[in-house]
């Protein structure tokens, strides 16, 4: 079995510490994650909403390189691009007229022996993860699955779209304790993350709130988008409700690198605009600065 | 046709190449025994050097070029309908050079014309026959099969031959022209042939034993007509295939086939259960046994009768080809020494 | 061989059986069938390498039905044959016994469940010079394949050895015999023997017990066998079932899995 | 091989594929005319024989379709069918012979576009194919 | 030599439009044996068939060849016709040149050439036909009705009082079905219970109807007419003839607390019980799984309490044995339980409930004897949200198809709900609202304007627990998609009506077919919408598809009728379209082999053994025959045989042979 990794634009900006965290994780897995060679923008969230044929395009020429390269799977941990991803190799698979055209335009054969497999499908597979934990995350957590994991069900085909359990399910084998709430996945403004930042706090805002009142610690997430929206929206957040939110905003893969009892530093927790520190019965992540703001 | 005075002249390997050059010019095409994997069959042939005469026989007799395994006898092509009958056109048959067959094969010309030409005269047949030159090549090696001396044949004789050749060592052979045809075939061909100056090649020739004695075997086929139990033991390993009489040199059961406009004639063979089958489902002879009994009754006795021929030559192919090893020159035996 | 002997002498002398049918010295250092009722006779019977044939084949031949119940010299293919008969409801229980020949010894059979048990222990896969053969032609290119088998069928005589020396080409009336309609060309022309040895394979699938008397038979040696032994593999390998291993066992033909591949059906 | 006009015989079963075949015509689809179709009460009933008859009769192509698995008017005559076809590919393939001239399928009676489909698919493939001389050859070989 | 009339039809201009008919005709005049060749516009109108007729008559034709539509539409008719004119109608055959030729293909030559082609296979099949007797076989007149819902308590009434025996069998320990559960009924808001029991009782009391309560079908076989049915009963814990249903037992019985299937769960009843008050027959039944005897091997409390000692623990279920002619399957359905939206939070709230739950909230009978109370603490609820199409017409996360039952039952529950507690706000989520069907949309209407029912068109993407109440987050898409959060203390899911559990196994044991979804197939959508694809075992009630109770009992009656017209003949007539071995004069017999390679292949266990034996008594062969009774003509049979002694009539070896090759000679025919 061998996989690829295609970190996408957030992975190598605004979300540096997932990739790191994830490369951290992978390396105490004894798992290699080469990067899908000459890898190109994934096309979310703009091409999709402009020309069909280079929503497709984009995606297929990485899956593509990914399959020349005899990848079995492709680990795609950004939800947008996994979402663009997984959507393109259904499409294609399902039309071969169309899978002809697109593969012309890229000048690729794409024929689908390459899969595509999120952060969580992936962690899910690792035998008996449970074994590697050696500081129990003992937090309630809130896990939020956004929009894009899990829909459209017909096409990601991966857990259960408006009620999903596959985190939690994980979250739980690091010791930690999922909570029962409402919004995990809601929209959390994404679309918007740039253009409409009133509507990101309106949105996220609803979500912290749930998480908070349903006495979550943490919100665990898996998707660039929904930490940016949650975590440096915060400000938004609390301006537009008038409320201050501690809660953290950590990355699945920063919560089983704490798990296994990696150095938070190598998950790159310091980056959060959400210092990642509990109340104070517990003592803080060590080596995590407190202070808020960046 | 053997009345006239004994030619008899020697002819080499080369010359022999010469010859059949000269035949394929005169428009005959020259089938000869030619190996095919472990197998030596009459196949055309253009040289001598195709020819292969070391097995003691072809596994297949050369019959086929008089009576093949499926003929066209004539055709009915139809169209929306109507019919039209179109008969075979017998100019058009190739003038034919048999080259190599053994004494016992050219002997074997004889009961299959007695058969197509008893009542009537098959013109087909004829007309194939009267288009075959035969020239036929003496054995001077035998196996435990064969018998033809048991049945006034031998392994020099000439009768069937219409050109006798003897491997007489050295590439040379001992060439007997016995009949018209055999001079018509060599026509212009005198400076191929040397003066045989008196050889002879009853040196050269195998020796084949007589095995029992022919006089005994129609009678006591007669006498052990009825006698069930004789032919149950004789025939208990025979399974009751077609392997004999399709390698036999003699065998002339057909079938008449109408298939796609076209009547066509088809070896058939009395060791199948279906040769004796009638329509009301009623078959006069149901068992092997009996099929058996029919097989050497045909040979030995109704042909004899009927066509005043052997309708068996000795060569004992249908023995070696038998799956079970069915050997006829035993059950000869049997049959001439049975006290019924 | 003497082991063999003596089991005859014995099983003729108390009668448990009738007649015993075994092998002798034939023509040309052949091994021939031959069917000894005295005990007497029985040093006529002899086993080695040259005993190829499939004695089997005799067990639906009237005339030795008639000699009584019969000890019958097996072969490990003989044994599968029997077993498949008796599948096909042609020999029942306790009609005959089988003599599994061993290098120094013999061991009769003489129940059913005894014929498998002794087949299932000693049943393996082909030998290695046998895939190899089969092999041959399946690396020929189609085109390769389909002259050399019209080579060989232009060869056929439509003689019929092949099924007369079939143990399971025990049925009274053959397809090739049906005229009404006239399923498969009387004439051995290349169309008639195409089409006869595709049936003759076809209704051997799931049937035949590898014996190989086919291609032995054949008096111009066309490889017969390899037609049953392409299809004895696909039933192996696609339906996991083999022939002549179980007197009861349902042809596989004849049953089927609601999940069998179909990757070929559109 | 654009001109060339290929024989197809379509051997169906008259409880899905021909009422397939049927609602193909009740909603005026229109495919390739070189198709015929032969009724049979079910696949199962296709034997073997027949489909070598086609060929010898002259035809290039030929097509198999019934009901689709446990839709089997009779239950279980497709899962006949089906072990019967698997051995008979192997063995046409042994013998040299293209399977891609014959066409297996299930087409259920409300597919009337898949038979639609199936008939113009199989009559291009076997327009590639080309006329099937070499089986139709056969008919004249071997007789004196 | 054959004398065979082709009659070809334009069919209006179907077929000539594409087809050129004259042609065909003189062609077809041209095929040897054909003595008769004509056209006609409309060949199944009455002149065209007398055309047909006539020309039987004067030509005397040995066959018939009819070119026009398909087989499927109107082989019958022809057929008719040729025996009308004296002719065996199955010397009749139809060549599809309409739905295989004319409609398909475009006007031109090959499509004529093609017409031609299919016309002159048919005269080579009908060449080959044989005069055919339609087969007879003998009819059992009792009919098997399987499940005792409304539906089934109907058919086995109508056909019990039409004078014939009837087996009843209910796998519950009583009769009623999932009617005997509903509150009230739409349109007309009459009592269930009110309307159904008079019925059960009459079933109970019929002298025709033999009632097989807590029992189930263990296996059918046979054929139309002459079924066999093992029918298991399970064990009741009691001999029935003994218990008067005093009732003491379930008094006395220490174990109460086990959720009552019969209030889906909302009520509790004892291990020892009836489901509810009124069932028939009214005799208990031991729940073996809670009974504290069977779990400790202590109690017996029942056994001495019952005042005619009708206790019998060790009983156990006893098979009977029954020979029917007809069955009809009313197996009814299910509500799906649980969730296909897990955000709906069905099982994780209490106060999330489905239909059926509703209903017994609603039923005076119920756990709350009518008065609305919620589960979880049992308040009455201020505010409850009906979401319609809980599953339904969701092909993505639920079913495509539409449950049908749901938008009556919801107006019904709103109103029911306004009923009892006036100040309630009921809201109703739904997609659309189908209320075809007498007074139904009027029904609506009510719910709406009289009872003051919110109806919000639009979708609730999930239901969640906000400090005690239940937050019902939707959208009304009638007011500029707003989304729409509506707090509830009730929410019931009107959840999609599903095929039973076990449908398919029950499917199996009958040979019959059914959909993706598991409900049982017609044998035509819109025709035989009763029958099965198994001659005599026919449909009744939501097996068939989710159905409201008119339905069901229309159906039912349907179903009946069925059964009736069968059992007014003491004699079946099939086609005689089946499989036959051949047979022949002694000592053959047979040229069957006996491999009875065909009895493993038969799907109708039709293929028997028939011995022959000699003067001596000796059996000297055995083969393969035929049941003509179980062979339904499939001929799978036939394509094994490789003696070609099976074959098929109407589809025989000479028939199919001579179409094949007739469809391949196009005219030229050399060597």
């Amino acid at each position: 079995m061998k996989t690829g990794f295609y970190p996408g634009c957030s992975m190598k900006g605004s979300a540096r510490e997932y990739s790191e965290s994830l490369l951290a994780v992978a390396r105490v897995l004894g798992r290699e994650l080469p990067e899908v060679p000459d890898w190109n923008c994934c096309g979310a969230t703009a091409a999709h909403n402009l020309d069909h044929d280079l929503a497709l395009a984009l995606p297929a020429r990485i899956l593509a390189a990914a399959e020349k390269k005899g990848m079995d799977e492709v680990l795609v941990p950004c939800a947008a691009c996994y979402s663009r991803l997984k959507v393109t190799r259904h499409e294609l698979l399902e039309d071969e007229k169309l899978r002809q055209r697109i593969s012309g335009l890229v000048e690729a054969d794409y024929r689908g022996s390459a899969k595509v497999v999120n952060i969580i499908e992936w962690l899910a597979a690792v035998p008996d993860l449970e074994k590697l934990v050696k500081k129990p995350f003992q937090r309630k957590v809130a896990c939020y699955y956004g929009c894009l994991l899990v829909r459209p069900a017909g096409i990601v085909e991966f857990d259960r779209p408006e009620e999903p359990q596959s985190m939690d399910l994980l979250m739980a084998k690091l010791g930690a304790k999922p909570i029962d709430w409402a919004f995990k996945t809601e929209c959390c403004g994404a679309g918007f993350s740039v253009s409409r930042t009133d509507l990101v706090a309106k949105l996220s805002g609803l979500i912290l709130e749930d998480a908070v009142s349903r006495g979550a610690e943490a919100v665990i997430v898996a998707c660039p988008m929904c930490h940016l929206n949650l975590d440096l929206r915060r400000p938004n957040i609390e301006k537009r409700t008038g409320k201050k939110y501690d809660i953290p905003v950590i990355y699945i893969t920063q919560v089983l690198g704490l798990a296994m009892g990696l150095p938070p530093k190598k998950l790159g927790l310091q980056r959060h605009k959400v210092a990642v520190k509990f109340a104070p019965a517990e003592s803080p992540v060590p080596g995590v600065s407190a202070k808020r703001g960046a | 046709m053997n009345s006239m005075e004994k030619d008899t002249r020697l002819i080499g390997r080369e010359a022999l190449a010469k010859l059949f050059a000269q035949w394929l010019g005169e428009g005959r095409r020259i089938l000869a025994p030619r190996r095919n994997g472990d197998k030596v069959d009459f196949a055309e042939v253009e040289t001598p050097g195709e020819v292969s005469l070391d097995p003691v026989q072809t596994g297949q007799s050369p019959k086929g070029a008089l009576f093949p395994r499926v003929e066209e006898l004539f055709s009915f092509p139809s169209r929306d309908g109507r019919v039209e009958l179109r008969e075979r056109d017998l100019a058009a048959l190739k003038p034919t050079v048999v080259f190599g067959l053994r004494p016992c094969d050219a002997a074997a010309l004889a009961a299959l014309a007695a058969i197509f030409n008893w009542d009537s005269a098959d013109a087909l047949f004829s007309a194939r026959l009267a288009a075959l030159t035969t020239v036929g090549v003496a054995c001077n090696r035998c196996d435990e099969y064969c018998f033809c001396t048991s049945l006034g044949g031998g392994p020099g004789a000439t009768t069937g031959s219409d050109i006798l050749l003897t491997d007489m060592g050295g590439g040379e052979y001992l060439a007997e022209v016995i009949s018209e045809k055999g001079r018509q075939a060599i026509q212009g061909a005198g400076t191929l042939f040397q003066p045989a100056l008196g050889k002879d090649k009853e040196s050269r020739l195998a020796r084949v034993e007589k095995a029992f004695d022919l006089d005994k075997v129609k009678p006591a086929l007669e006498a052990l007509f009825d006698d069930e139990a004789f032919w149950v033991e004789q025939s208990l390993r025979c399974l009751g295939c077609g392997a004999c009489a399709y390698v036999c040199p003699t065998c002339a059961c057909f079938d008449i086939q109408d298939e796609n406009g076209r009547r066509l004639r088809c070896w058939d063979s009395c060791g199948f259960g279906l040769f004796t089958l009638h329509t009301s489902g009623h078959n006069p002879r149901p068992l092997q046994s009996q099929r058996w009994r029919q097989r050497l009754m045909h040979k030995f006795a109704y042909m004899p009768e009927r066509q005043s021929v052997l309708g068996c030559v000795g060569c004992g192919r249908c023995s070696r080809a038998c799956p079970v090893d069915m050997n006829i020159l035993e059950h000869l035996r049997a049959v001439a020494e049975a006290k019924p | 061989m003497q082991a063999l002997r003596s089991k005859a002498r014995e099983l003729l002398a108390t009668k448990t059986v009738q007649v015993i049918i075994g092998y002798a010295r034939g023509g040309g250092g052949r091994a021939r069938a031959v069917f000894v009722r005295e005990a007497a006779k029985a040093d006529a019977l002899v086993f080695d390498d040259s005993c190829q044939q499939n004695l089997a084949v005799y067990l639906s031949k009237p005339e030795v039905r008639k000699l009584g119940k019969a000890a019958l010299v097996a072969t490990p293919a003989a044994l599968r044959a029997i077993l498949q008969l008796a599948a096909e409801n042609q020999i029942a229980e306790g009609e005959l016994l089988a003599l599994a020949v061993g290098a120094d010894d013999v061991v009769p059979l003489t129940t059913f469940a005894a014929i498998e048990a002794h087949v299932a222990a000693r049943d393996g896969d082909w030998s290695a010079a046998e895939k190899e053969e089969l092999h041959k032609y399946e690396a020929m290119g189609l085109e390769e394949r389909r002259r050399f088998w019209e080579e060989q069928f232009s060869r056929c005589l439509k003689c019929y050895a092949c099924r007369a020396a079939c143990p399971l080409c025990y049925c009274t009336r053959c397809t090739v015999e049906c005229n009404q309609p006239q399923w498969i060309p009387v004439p051995a022309h290349d169309l008639g023997n195409l089409e006869w040895n595709v049936m003759r394979a076809m209704h051997l699938a799931g049937r035949c017990v590898d014996c190989g008397d086919c291609g032995r038979a054949c008096p111009v040696n066309i490889p017969l066998h390899l037609l049953n032994r392409r299809l004895i593999r696909e039933v192996f390998t696609v339906f996991g079932s083999r022939s002549g291993r179980s007197a009861k066992g349902d042809n596989a033909l004849s049953t089927f899995k609601p999940n069998d591949p179909e990757d070929f059906i559109q | 091989m654009a001109d060339f006009n290929p024989k197809i015989v379509a051997f169906v079963c008259n409880w899905c594929t021909y009422a397939g075949a049927d609602l193909t015509g009740t909603s005026r689809m229109k495919y390739a005319p070189q198709v015929s179709i032969v009724r049979f009460p079910c696949t199962g009933r296709i034997d073997f024989m027949l489909l070598l008859k086609a060929f010898a009769g002259g035809a290039d192509g030929i097509i198999v379709s019934g009901c689709h698995p446990n839709d089997c008017h009779y239950s279980s005559g497709n899962f006949h069918a089906r072990r019967r076809w698997v051995v008979f590919r192997g063995l046409m393939d042994f013998l040299g012979i293209d399977v891609r001239r014959v066409q297996f399928s299930w087409v259920s009676a409300a597919e009337g576009a898949k038979w639609a489909q199936l008939v113009n698919e199989t009559t291009d493939r076997i327009r590639r194919l080309g006329p099937f001389a070499d089986y139709q050859r056969l008919r004249g070989l071997g007789v004196g | 030599m054959a004398r065979i009339g082709v009659f070809i039809c334009h069919c209006g201009e179907n077929i000539s439009a594409t087809v050129d008919v004259v042609k065909v005709v003189a062609e077809a005049a041209r095929i040897p044996g054909v003595a008769h060749s004509v056209e006609y516009k409309y060949m199944c109108s009455d002149p065209g068939q007398q055309l047909v007729k006539n020309a039987i008559k004067e030509k005397n034709l040995t066959g018939v060849v009819v070119a026009a539509c398909s087989p499927r539409m109107h082989e019958p008719t022809f057929r008719r016709a040729c025996a009308e004119a004296g002719l065996n109608p199955f010397l009749c055959e139809m060549a599809n040149i309409r739905e295989h030729c004319s409609w398909v293909h475009e006007k031109g030559e090959a499509t004529t050439q093609k017409a031609l082609d299919i016309v002159r296979t048919l005269v080579a099949k009908v060449k080959k036909n044989k005069a055919l007797e339609p087969i007879k076989v003998p009819v059992t007149k009792t009919a098997l009705v399987l499940g005792g819902g409304i539906a089934g308590i109907q058919a086995a009434l109508d056909i019990a009082n039409s004078g014939h025996k009837v087996i009843l069998v209910e796998k519950a320990p009583s009769i009623g079905g999932h009617m005997s559960q509903l509150s009230e009924t739409f349109p007309t808001l009459d009592c269930s219970q009110c309307i159904l029991t008079p019925r059960m009782v009459e079933v109970a009391q019929h002298a025709n109807i033999t009632l097989y309560s807590y029992s189930e079908l263990e296996s059918l076989d046979g054929f139309i007419g002459n079924f066999k049915a093992r029918i298991r009963r399970k064990a009741r814990g009691l001999d029935e003839k003994l218990c008067t249903g005093c009732g003491l037992c379930m008094q006395k019985c220490p174990t109460r607390k086990i959720p009552s299937e019969f209030d889906a769960g909302l009520g509790l009843r004892p291990a020892i019980y009836v489901p509810f008050p009124q069932a028939v027959p009214n005799k208990p039944v031991i729940d073996r799984e809670h009974c504290t005897y069977y779990r400790t091997g202590k109690c017996r409390l029942c056994e001495k309490v019952c005042p005619t000692q009708a206790i019998r623990f060790g009983q156990e279920d006893e098979i009977v044995e029954a020979e029917v002619g007809a069955v009809v399957v009313a197996t009814g359905f299910d509500i799906k339980h649980g969730d296909f939206f897990p955000e709906y939070g069905y099982g994780k709230h209490q106060d999330v409930i489905d239909g059926l739950q509703f209903e017994r909230l609603a039923s005076a009978s119920g756990p709350t004897l009518g008065e609305i109370r919620r589960p979880s603490d049992g308040k009455v609820p201020e505010t409850v949200v009906f979401i319609a199409c809980a599953g339904s017409r969701d092909p993505a996360k639920g079913i495509e198809y539409c449950s049908k039952i749901c938008c009556m039952y919801t107006a019904k529950h709103a109103m029911l709900y306004r009923h009892k507690v006036h100040h309630g706000k009921p809201y109703v989520f739904y997609m659309d609202i189908r209320a075809g069907g007498k007074m139904y949309e009027e029904f609506v209407r009510r719910a709406m304007e009289e009872d003051g029912v919110q109806y919000v068109r639009g979708r609730v993407s999930r239901v969640y627990e906000r400090n005690g109440r239940l937050v019902v987050k939707g959208v009304d898409t009638l007011l500029g998609a707003r989304p729409l959060e509506i707090e509830a203390d009730l929410v019931v899911l009107a959840t999609a009506g599903v095929a039973n559990a076990g449908a398919e196994e029950l499917a199996q044991k009958l040979h019959v077919s059914y959909d993706a979804h598991k409900f049982y197939a017609e044998a035509h959508p819109k025709l035989r919408p009763v029958e099965t694809n198994t001659a005599g075992i026919f449909l009744a009630g939501a097996c068939q598809a989710p159905k409201d109770i008119p339905e069901s009992v229309a159906q039912a009656s349907g179903a009946a009728a069925k059964v009736g017209a069968l059992f007014s003949q003491s004699e079946l007539v099939r086609e005689p379209l089946i499989a036959v071995v051949d047979r022949q004069a002694p000592p053959v017999y047979s040229s069957c082999v006996g491999c009875f390679l065909c009895q493993s292949a038969c799907p109708y266990q039709a293929i028997e053994k028939e011995e022959f034996r000699g003067r001596d008594g000796q059996v000297v062969k055995t083969v393969a025959k035929v049941n003509p009774g179980l062979c339904q003509g499939c001929g799978t049979c036939v394509a094994f045989c490789r003696t070609k002694s099976i074959d098929i009539q109407g589809f025989s070896h000479a028939q199919v042979h001579a179409e094949v090759l007739a469809l391949l000679e196009r005219g030229e025919r050399d060597g």
